[in-house]
């Protein structure tokens, strides 16, 4: 299996090339592209289950760029790409709103093979090269309908964005003069070899504020408000349901766990960015009346949450952190789906404006509702369990007050969604609100299979409730320490 | 080692002229030069292919900046911030850049390369077998386009992908009208 | 020395991004962060009186591990220049669609977004 | 779309120079691209050149007259033909087993370096040429005909171009 790795990059960006080409006469191939590409990747993604190694890139050894697939990876690998079939699917007919179609597809492959080779990626320069891929294909789909607003959240969030990657640069830079490699279990045999470097310590800071930055960790979150809800709804869906875990969270943990070493310092600052993140999100999104613009504060929060517990560095917070990060992906995606169709049907997202929509959008409504009772943390769905799982690694690690944080932070969650749901869905229809009518079927097939995720990683815990399926394996691979997962 | 001090000097300078002029258009006359100063220490530094490099991308830079700017208001209006914000601003940049040079004391020092420090760095591999494995005799080649291919690759995928978003973002008519879409698309919907 | 002259470039070039409101000014502001960071790289891969990292004609490459300057960062800068470059046309496409929206290039003109 | 002075370009004595200039510029890139492998400059450097060229083509002649060398769709097709040309090299690496991005092509060692002592290097290095020299002619063309649509509403324009 570990011949088709490379592919995970190589797929996406064949597609992105041809669906860039122009074409007047097919207009139907962009969406035939993207959709075929994120098939193909999603059902590999699912065929690495139990899959681990190493792959040389040009077979140059530790000499080249090595990628590294293990428990994380695939992992991520499945959120990605299925999320990412899911949002195309729900382009299909979404982006009819939008020209440039080829343009579209093209960078939104683009972005998905960025995440892509930063997930699988066991190279810090190659690291910084795959993430300007996905970031820069995501600042041209923030701006992508081209309105005031668009175009000046796409411009912060690529002032904010390169500003990250400036840091990352210069810390991968130091990192190769402390060490003279790029690889990183070199670099992490390197820096364990010599400790008590303040250079290691200066690294060690740019690496966390620049990818706090990409993660939108509260004091550096300024961009995400702006630019989630300014992109079209699909790519909102990707941004905030991977793009700021795959480019942020997973690399900030893997830096952390792989190659720095877990230190208690290092766990403590994790810990506190996310606490902070968790309450400052939620206490933002309360006030907010524009869907998308709410969806995308709680991602801030709920990002906190995956923060917090795999900060804790015990196996039972990691796993919750994991959790949640994969629930995350599901629930956040499938929100921003229907706020994408909401909009699409009613022309506005605006909660003042909206009402009633239930009896007109049935599918919208009930998905929307699933997702929110997802992300509020209600029983039967999978945000439960994994909110659950970090709330008890809280009180296992006796962190208490942070348990009750959490806890405070779901009830906050939880206010904040029955005001979407019933403004939104349930109060009377408002009279502008009549010739609504229900999506076309894609967008309410997206919709459904997210709304079945939901559900059905629920019932990952059935597997063993301390280590869900997957979520074991991809805890082991940061559990590994230095030599992480795979050698 | 005088002159590289002399040179960044120099290129401290421009940047501030840059940073604090308040016409574009000598804005990014500064960044040219800039641009060119690094080039030159790059020649110094022993790395001829970025020099080069380095110059065509500048003067393309230029290109790209001063068609932009070129017939359009280009006074800046409102320069700074009110003087609190900004002086707070500095005051935090230099401690940073302060922590930042004092966590530096205990990096190699300039002049010892990984070369010297390290038998066992990729670096000496690409130096002694780059010609015999690759068939090349510039080894920044022979890094950029074998040992490290993939990043080369990426590195083309960056621009392409910066191009197309440069297209997209710059399409004449971003959203279709109402009455162009397809069903279900009656009412107000689109019109923002 | 030059190390802390290399990083006060890049922390002018930040200073930029931070303080100024004119969208091209915050463009050229960050293509000086680049600068400054891929002038950092080619330091950390110099050595005092090194030589250009090519083969010349009849040399031995055991000459030219023992002369040349490290070739590796020499490689990641160049990808970098390129990326910098990249990013720049962008923003400069996102600068000039702005202005075709507002008739301005001033950040505090430009207000449509709240918060 | 064709209005006025400042899009037929510059007077004529910078396009006397330029129709000189034009030939050796974009034959210098050529040799830029090519023979990167054994002296500095390759296949980013050699594109930005040749880019370059036609760029100083469209500032001196006008988009039109360049647009019948050069259309923007030919280059999209162009850069579009090299990315896939690139990756195409990777992959052929993996048939029989290799790695992705392997050199398979790469030559007797202890040749002296000729043009094709590189094995996939001197391919990628022409392939990266007409990547790079295309998208940037591509991004630059854009730019300038996004101006041109505008119809310069509010500006007070004078002429083209910085030189003039």
């Amino acid at each position: 299996m570990m011949h088709l790795v490379p592919l995970f990059m190589a797929v996406p960006l064949a597609g992105a090339f041809l669906a860039a080409l122009p074409n007047r006469r097919l207009p139907w191939l962009p969406d035939l592209l993207g959709n075929l590409a994120m098939t193909w990747l999603t059902v590999t993604a699912l065929s690495m289950v139990g899959h681990s190694g190493l792959c040389a890139v040009g077979d140059w050894g530790y000499l080249g760029i090595v990628l590294r697939l293990d428990g994380l990876a695939v992992l991520m690998l499945i959120a990605i790409n299925g999320i990412g079939l899911c949002a195309t699917l729900f382009s299909v007919s979404y982006m009819d709103r939008y020209t440039a179609r080829g343009r579209y597809y093209s960078l939104f492959l683009l972005m998905v093979a960025g995440m892509n080779g930063v997930v699988l990626t066991g190279d810090l320069f190659n690291l910084y090269v795959f993430m300007e891929i996905a970031a820069i294909a995501s600042y041209a789909l923030v701006a992508f309908g081209c309105q005031h607003e668009e175009l000046e959240a796409a411009f912060k969030y690529a002032v904010l964005g390169s500003v990250a990657s400036a840091l990352i640069l210069i810390a991968v830079a130091i990192l190769y003069g402390l060490t003279g490699n790029l690889n990183m279990t070199a670099v992490a045999v390197r820096l364990a070899a010599d400790t008590d470097q303040p250079a290691t310590l200066l690294a060690v800071g740019l690496l966390l504020c620049g990818f706090a930055l990409k993660a939108a960790l509260v004091p550096f979150h300024a961009w995400l408000p702006d630019a989630h809800p300014s992109a079209p709804a699909p790519v909102s869906a990707m941004l905030s349901g991977v793009v700021i875990k795959a480019l942020g969270i997973y690399v900030l943990c893997r830096l952390v766990f792989n190659v720095f070493g877990a230190t208690a310092p290092l766990l403590l600052v994790l810990r506190t960015l996310g606490t902070v993140s968790m309450i400052v999100g939620v206490m933002l999104a309360i006030g907010q009346w524009d869907m998308k613009r709410l969806f995308a504060y709680h991602s801030i929060s709920q990002i906190g949450y995956v923060a917090l517990g795999i900060g804790l560095g015990t196996p039972l917070g990691i796993a919750g952190g994991l959790f949640h990060m994969v629930n995350h992906s599901v629930f956040k995606s499938l929100l921003f789906l229907n706020a994408g169709a909401v909009e699409y049907a009613a022309g506005t997202r605006d909660l003042k404006r909206l009402g009633g929509l239930r009896g007109q959008m049935p599918v919208t409504a009930n998905t929307s509702l699933v997702a929110s009772m997802s992300i509020a943390g209600i029983p039967p769905f999978n945000g439960f369990w994994s909110k659950l799982l970090i709330v008890m690694a809280c009180i296992e690690a006796g962190q208490n007050w942070l348990a009750v944080a959490a806890i405070a932070v779901s009830l906050l969650t939880l206010a904040s969604f029955l005001k979407v749901q019933r403004y939104a869905f349930f109060e009377a229809a408002k009279s502008a609100l009549t010739g609504v009518k229900e999506v076309p079927v894609l967008m309410r097939t997206a919709m459904l299979i997210l709304a079945a995720l939901c559900i059905l990683t629920s019932l990952a815990v059935l597997a063993g409730w301390r280590e869900p399926l997957l979520i074991g394996w991809a805890a082991d691979a940061l559990r590994g320490g230095v030599f992480g997962g795979v050698q | 080692m005088a002159l590289l001090g002399i040179l960044l000097f120099l290129m401290i300078i421009g940047a501030v002229i840059a940073v604090e002029t308040r016409n574009l258009l000598s804005s990014i006359v500064c960044l040219g030069a800039i641009g060119f100063l690094l080039s030159i220490v790059f020649l110094f530094l022993g790395a001829p292919d970025l020099a080069i490099t380095q110059l065509v991308v500048e003067i393309l830079c230029l290109v790209i900046l001063i068609r932009a700017t070129i017939h359009r208001r280009v006074e800046t209006v409102a320069g700074n911030r009110e003087f609190v914000g900004l002086a707070v601003t500095v005051v935090m940049l230099a401690i940073v850049l302060m922590l930042a040079i004092s966590m530096m004391a205990g990096f190699p020092s300039l002049g010892t390369s990984v070369l010297d420090r390290m038998a066992q760095a990729p670096s000496h591999f690409y130096l002694l077998q780059g010609k015999a494995q690759t068939g090349v005799t510039n080894i920044v080649t022979a890094i950029l386009l074998d040992f490290r291919a993939y990043d080369t690759l990426g590195e083309a995928t960056v621009l392409f992908c910066a191009v197309m978003g440069a297209l997209a973002v710059l399409r004449r008519s971003a959203r279709r009208r109402p009455e162009e879409g397809d069903a279900g698309d009656e009412g107000e919907g689109g019109a923002e | 020395m030059i190390y802390g002259l290399c990083l006060l470039l890049i922390v002018v070039g930040l200073y930029g991004v931070v303080t100024k409101r004119n969208v091209v000014k915050i463009v050229i502001s960050l293509a000086i962060m680049e600068y400054g960071i891929n002038l950092f790289l080619v330091l950390v891969g110099y050595r005092t009186h090194g030589t250009a990292p090519i083969l010349e004609e009849g040399m031995m490459p055991e000459t030219l591990v023992a002369q040349s300057v490290d070739p590796l960062p020499q490689a990641l800068v160049l990808t970098s220049i390129v990326i910098g470059l990249a990013v720049l046309a962008l923003m400069v496409a996102l600068c000039v669609r702005l202005y075709e929206r507002y008739g301005t290039f001033d950040v505090t003109e430009m207000k449509k977004l709240k918060g | 779309m064709s209005g006025g002075t400042h899009q037929g370009g510059m007077s004529l004595i910078v396009r006397t120079v330029t129709r000189w200039l034009k030939a050796f510029i974009l034959l210098f890139g050529i040799y830029v691209v090519l023979y990167g492998h054994v002296s500095p400059g390759g296949g980013f450097a050699g594109g930005v050149v040749i880019a370059c060229a036609y760029i100083l083509l469209t500032l001196a002649e006008g988009r039109e007259r360049t647009a019948r060398l050069l259309s923007e769709r030919l280059a999209a097709v162009l850069a579009v033909a090299g990315l896939l040309f690139f990756l195409g090299v990777g992959l052929a690496g993996m048939v029989g087993g290799r790695a992705f991005l392997d050199n398979f092509l790469v030559g007797d060692s202890g040749a002296e370096p000729a043009l094709a002592s590189g094995g996939i290097i001197e391919l990628c290095e022409i392939a990266i040429g007409i990547i790079v020299s295309m998208s940037l002619f591509l991004a630059f063309a854009v730019l300038s005909r996004f101006r041109v649509s505008l119809g310069d509403g509010d500006e007070t324009a004078t002429g083209e171009g910085g030189a003039s």
